[in-house]
């Protein structure tokens, strides 16, 4: 699960890292009350910057710099409403314009190979880090944290070290720490600090002072372990959601909407991966990624057939069920009924082989269900059904 | 011979009194797998599954009283890690996790430790393994198989049923079939299972199905065309159309920053050897023309 | 450090072990509070236990029941003022006595050979572990927490069912992981419930429960953890220690009060127990361990020679330096300064070899202090000094 | 021969800047050891004591720089046991941690990870070794050795001094003295070090120097009575007048549960064969009796 930047800062301040101050606003009038709090702080400059969880608001015009309340509610105005990657943007963070004299990448991540956690960092910062590995594959350094004694503070200084912290090393290692202790805390699968920078900021007496800070912050969450962390499912940005996507998680069904006009209900995920690239393979497009799961029953069944047809796009419906644990014949049953109550017909071309599968088909043929045996066949027939009913409507 | 589970497996199943344990406990029996103990804390000294398998409230109980050196776990992810570790710590040899859900962080450690002790794990997040007409370990249909000598390794658990029925029907049969998991930090890799099957006299052919997320498979490709240039190898990677950036269903299966795509697995499974299937229902045909009689 | 019983529950409970409701009071008018709260809340008898850091204070008398507010008045009367093993009683504990099913020990302590936590149990509680072992050692189930993973829950119910705490497999399991949290999150060398018990007790609907309750706690701290943790400072009963020990500590001295009466100064632990045992083999009896640390200064000679002098059984001093780090002629100059201000006059002999032995040899001579060049021969003229300094006496 | 130490030692002080660090590297410098790097972090790129040895910012750099494969730390309680790890991971083979005070579990899994990487750890808390000729490691005066067959394990500092200076004067020699620390979790043992003298073919003859506490002059006595029946062994033992339940200075020196006395330790140590001195001085005697030159 992804969270916004302000909950990723929550997340690292936690942690004890050096966050700086930021106020999150959703209107225009907020934004600007913000900014003055910070104008009025002593600082000459905020940034307004979009808050939403796709990647890519700067050079969508979703970061700006503003050096008044006015250019504030200008800058708020212009970034409020706008849309990023087809997201709207509703809510934006405020926060002081930081003087930033270099700036750095790490994150923590989650190394399937070596099956640890891979710290990475570069001093080539600001920038995305896989564009760095194409650039300048040199320039990142990585280690990975001991899977029982986690990051030593001797790894911390080396990566420190390594980047040309030596002067920062105190405060490099107790952040290098940090972003493990705030994976390890939260269960995330990604903890990103980009820019990590060295701000300069002048002291009580007047004099300034360099230190580092987490300008911006990225955290994603195992979805597996949502269930211990009742504070981060709190974290959820409904906002950003689609109804379909709470039904989904609430009927317990792995669903994911695509662009495509062929709705798709299998059990398994591998299966269902399969299922959609056969469907594009036989000249349609996949509408959904749907796993009902193992052992699935009716009421999920018409739980998934209520997510497919909640999509105007979809013309035609493919069912795939290799039935181990789930019965072939209780899915037919549950299509045969979710077809009853359903609003719009579309066509479903039925596809179960396995656990009673015999008695699945003959309750499918007796209900005029459209058949098929093999998964091939499967696909071909729901991108013709899809065809004529685009043709149809 | 067969890899993981054969003539001298000797099964317990923690979590033997579940809803699934049970299930599956009886399935394997059926199937003919040595299932000798089970175990639930709190009901040890009862006896299962029509009175044939005694419960112990403890591993290293079911170890000693029945020589058991394989487990499958079928125990909550909660608890599924703790499972592992008593499973290593009281001497079994090779464990089976199939509990799905467990957060990722909670089996780095856990991983590690089973490697520490020189045991293996399967799983977790897999369907089991089979070695047709000897045994069968974990949730795979037992009716999908047939005894053969092509070594299957999978990452997912209907898919891979749905690639075995075609094999068998096509009268091409299994040496082991082993499902690996989904989950992106697994006790066993492609490459593992790989390197068991070269080691196995009776299996002749490889058939790998991959989805995509990760690199294991091009890991285990790379592998592959360098040790096992003159075996039949065929593949199928599932999510070509799966976009970028979200996890399909999977906790492993997903493309992040450009990498993990099916493209970049069948690059590599193809310059490594591998005759790569469009549809799963393609591999017996691809067998066939790399020489599976 | 030892802390008391009432500490080491507040340490269990801290970790979320079952432990009973207690009050320490320092008074006899306290303790009948105490006690007359217990019975109000529904109690029909409360224990009344001696506070000390001692053991073997059931058998001295120091652990008494109560039915009634006066009989507690009564019992507080006796065990306030009272002497165990030399310690006066100078607060009870008050707790409501517990209807016990059955008794059982368990504890964490340090395995030195293993280097790992050991967790030992045993179903014969009540008794000391020591007695245990020499009558059934069966009876004593042992078990290692993992040096990374600490104890997994499988060792735990493992541990319970070789108790026979099936029943009670879920709180079991919580005790035992438990008091391994409680040893690492307090540094502690030791962990003892001494009785873990199985207590009948009456649920609201009338009928009765049994579950595990912690009867009893004793913990011990590391002193070499002591600086990180404050809070356990904070826990040290003074009551019990004598002045010198906190002169001790302040000085940096390691110090141990004895009952003979030839005071002993050594740089090293292991050369300062050997000197007390040479002063036993030539015939006297050592007043104390006094180990005053590596690169000895002036100040630290002089608090030594305060701290030994403090003892008025003290007849002889037997000074023992061999000089690595610490330098002889700096010790011969302490001792020198040390005695010029010294209220009480007692022969000292002083042997001090290596690093610029040669130079505290002339210092000592001038100053007229008897020298010796072996350490046996240092311990024999100790002996004799003393001999000589009782008879004057 | 030598153990621990000696003509392949290329040493790295951890901790070389300190106050400690630095007058004891330069002790060992003009004792002859091959002190070939020092490392404190913040201060690579400097040379210390009179520009002959390079400081680096971490161990891995000080080993690749110049070689270094034995480590000997200085460095606080609360960075110690890091420093023992950074070692260890680092590619140290032998470590030598001097500092005193460190939480005893804080070495636990210090010490655990010490011997999974099959690197060997002296200490903490012990004033290291000598191997006199050659090197010596730590803060042991260089004065009281001389070049010999007899090899010294002791858990003290100045008490070892003691004794060896006492073997000096009566014209016995040491192979290699070894102090290997006084805290109840430790890295190296006695009987981890008297193996060690067995195997080496320039010692002769064993001197043990215990103290009250644990079972590990004990469990030592077994292991000399069984594989060194030959050798000519001698002890001693301080403590006898300790009282039960206090800690006599070193951590691990403590009577508890009437375990860890004298006693059991003297009684040990003679029923294995070796001559138990009633005072240090009186080792070379036992020595001579026992057949050393």
């Amino acid at each position: 699960m992804k969270i916004q930047e302000a909950d990723a800062k929550t997340l690292l301040l936690a942690q004890g890292l050096p966050v700086p101050p930021w106020e999150v606003a959703r209107t225009v009038a907020d934004t600007r009350a913000a900014a003055d709090r910070f104008f009025a702080a002593g600082n000459e400059m905020v940034v307004i910057k979009a808050q939403v969880l796709v990647g890519g608001r700067g050079k969508a015009g979703g970061v700006k710099l503003a050096r008044s309340a006015a250019e504030a509610e200008a800058v708020a105005g212009a970034i409020l409403g706008m849309s990023i990657k087809g997201i709207t943007v509703r809510k934006v963070l405020v926060a002081p314009a930081a003087d930033i004299v270099r700036e750095f990448y790490l994150s923590a991540v989650l190394d399937r190979s070596a099956r640890r956690i891979l710290l990475m960092a570069s001093a080539e910062g600001g920038v995305e880090i896989e564009q760095v590995a194409v650039d300048h594959p040199e320039a990142i350094v990585t280690l990975h944290a001991d899977p029982a004694l986690g990051l030593m503070d001797w790894q911390a200084r080396a990566l420190a070290f390594r980047l040309g912290l030596g002067a920062h090393l105190r405060q490099a290692v107790g952040i290098a720490k940090g972003v493990v202790r705030t994976m390890l805390a939260n269960d995330a699968d990604l903890v990103e600090i980009n820019p990590l920078a060295i701000v300069r900021e002048r002291a009580a007496d007047g004099s300034t002072v360099e230190r580092l800070a987490a300008l911006d912050a990225k955290v994603t969450i195992d979805d597996s372990a949502l269930a211990r962390h009742p504070e981060l499912e709190a974290m959820r940005d409904l906002d950003e959601e689609d109804p379909t996507d709470l039904e989904a998680r609430a009927a317990g069904i792995s669903f994911i909407k695509l662009d495509g006009t062929i709705g798709c209900m299998v059990n398994g995920a591998g299966l269902a991966m399969t299922t959609m690239d056969l469907v594009k393979r036989a000249g349609g497009e996949p509408a959904n990624f749907l796993d009902i799961g193992g052992g699935a029953r009716a009421d999920k069944v018409a739980a998934a057939t209520r997510l497919i047809l909640a999509d105007p796009n979809v013309r035609a419906i493919l069912v795939n069920i290799f039935g181990g644990i789930t019965r072939g014949d209780e899915v037919a049953r549950g299509l045969i009924e979710a077809r009853s109550v359903q609003e719009r017909s579309v066509p479903m071309v039925v596809r179960i082989v396995g656990t009673n599968a015999e008695e699945a088909q003959r309750l499918l043929r007796a209900a005029n269900f459209q058949t098929a045996v093999s998964l091939d066949e499967a696909a071909r027939k729901a991108v013709a059904a899809a065809g004529s009913a685009g043709a149809a409507a | 011979m067969s890899i993981l589970i054969g003539r001298d497996t000797r099964l317990v199943v923690q979590g033997i009194t579940g809803r699934e344990g049970e299930f599956h406990s009886r399935a394997m029996l059926e199937y003919g797998t040595p299932l000798v103990a089970g175990m639930t804390p709190g009901k040890g000294g009862q006896r299962v599954l029509d009175n044939r398998v005694p419960v112990f409230n403890t591993v290293a109980e079911a170890v000693a009283e029945t020589g058991a050196n394989t487990s499958c776990i079928f125990v909550p992810a909660a608890g599924a890690p703790d499972a592992v570790l008593e499973a290593v710590g009281s001497g079994i040899r090779t464990i089976f996790c199939i509990t799905e859900g467990i957060p990722a962080l909670d089996m780095v450690p856990v991983v590690e430790e089973v490697r520490r002790a020189g045991a293996r794990l399967i799983g977790p997040n897999c369907p089991g393994a089979t070695s047709p007409g000897r045994a069968k370990v974990g949730i795979i249909p037992g009716s999908v198989h047939r005894e053969g000598r092509v070594g299957v390794v999978s990452r997912s658990g209907t898919l891979t049923y749905e690639a075995v029925q075609a094999m068998t029907d096509a009268g091409i049969g299994q040496s082991t079939c082993v499902g690996i998991g989904g989950d992106p930090i697994i006790g066993t890799t492609f490459l593992d299972v790989l390197q068991l099957f070269a080691a196995d006299d009776e299996t002749e052919a490889l058939v790998l199905i991959g989805e995509i997320g990760g690199s294991a498979e091009e890991e285990a490709a790379a592998w592959a065309g360098q040790h096992l240039p003159d075996r039949p190898k065929v593949a199928f990677i599932a999510g070509r159309t799966a976009p970028e950036g979200r996890r399909m269903g999977h906790a492993g299966a997903i493309i992040s920053g450009g990498r993990g795509t099916a493209q970049s697995k069948v690059d590599a499974l193809e310059a490594a050897g591998f005759r790569v299937a469009g549809s799963p229902t393609e591999i017996p045909a691809l067998l066939r023309q790399a020489g599976v009689a």
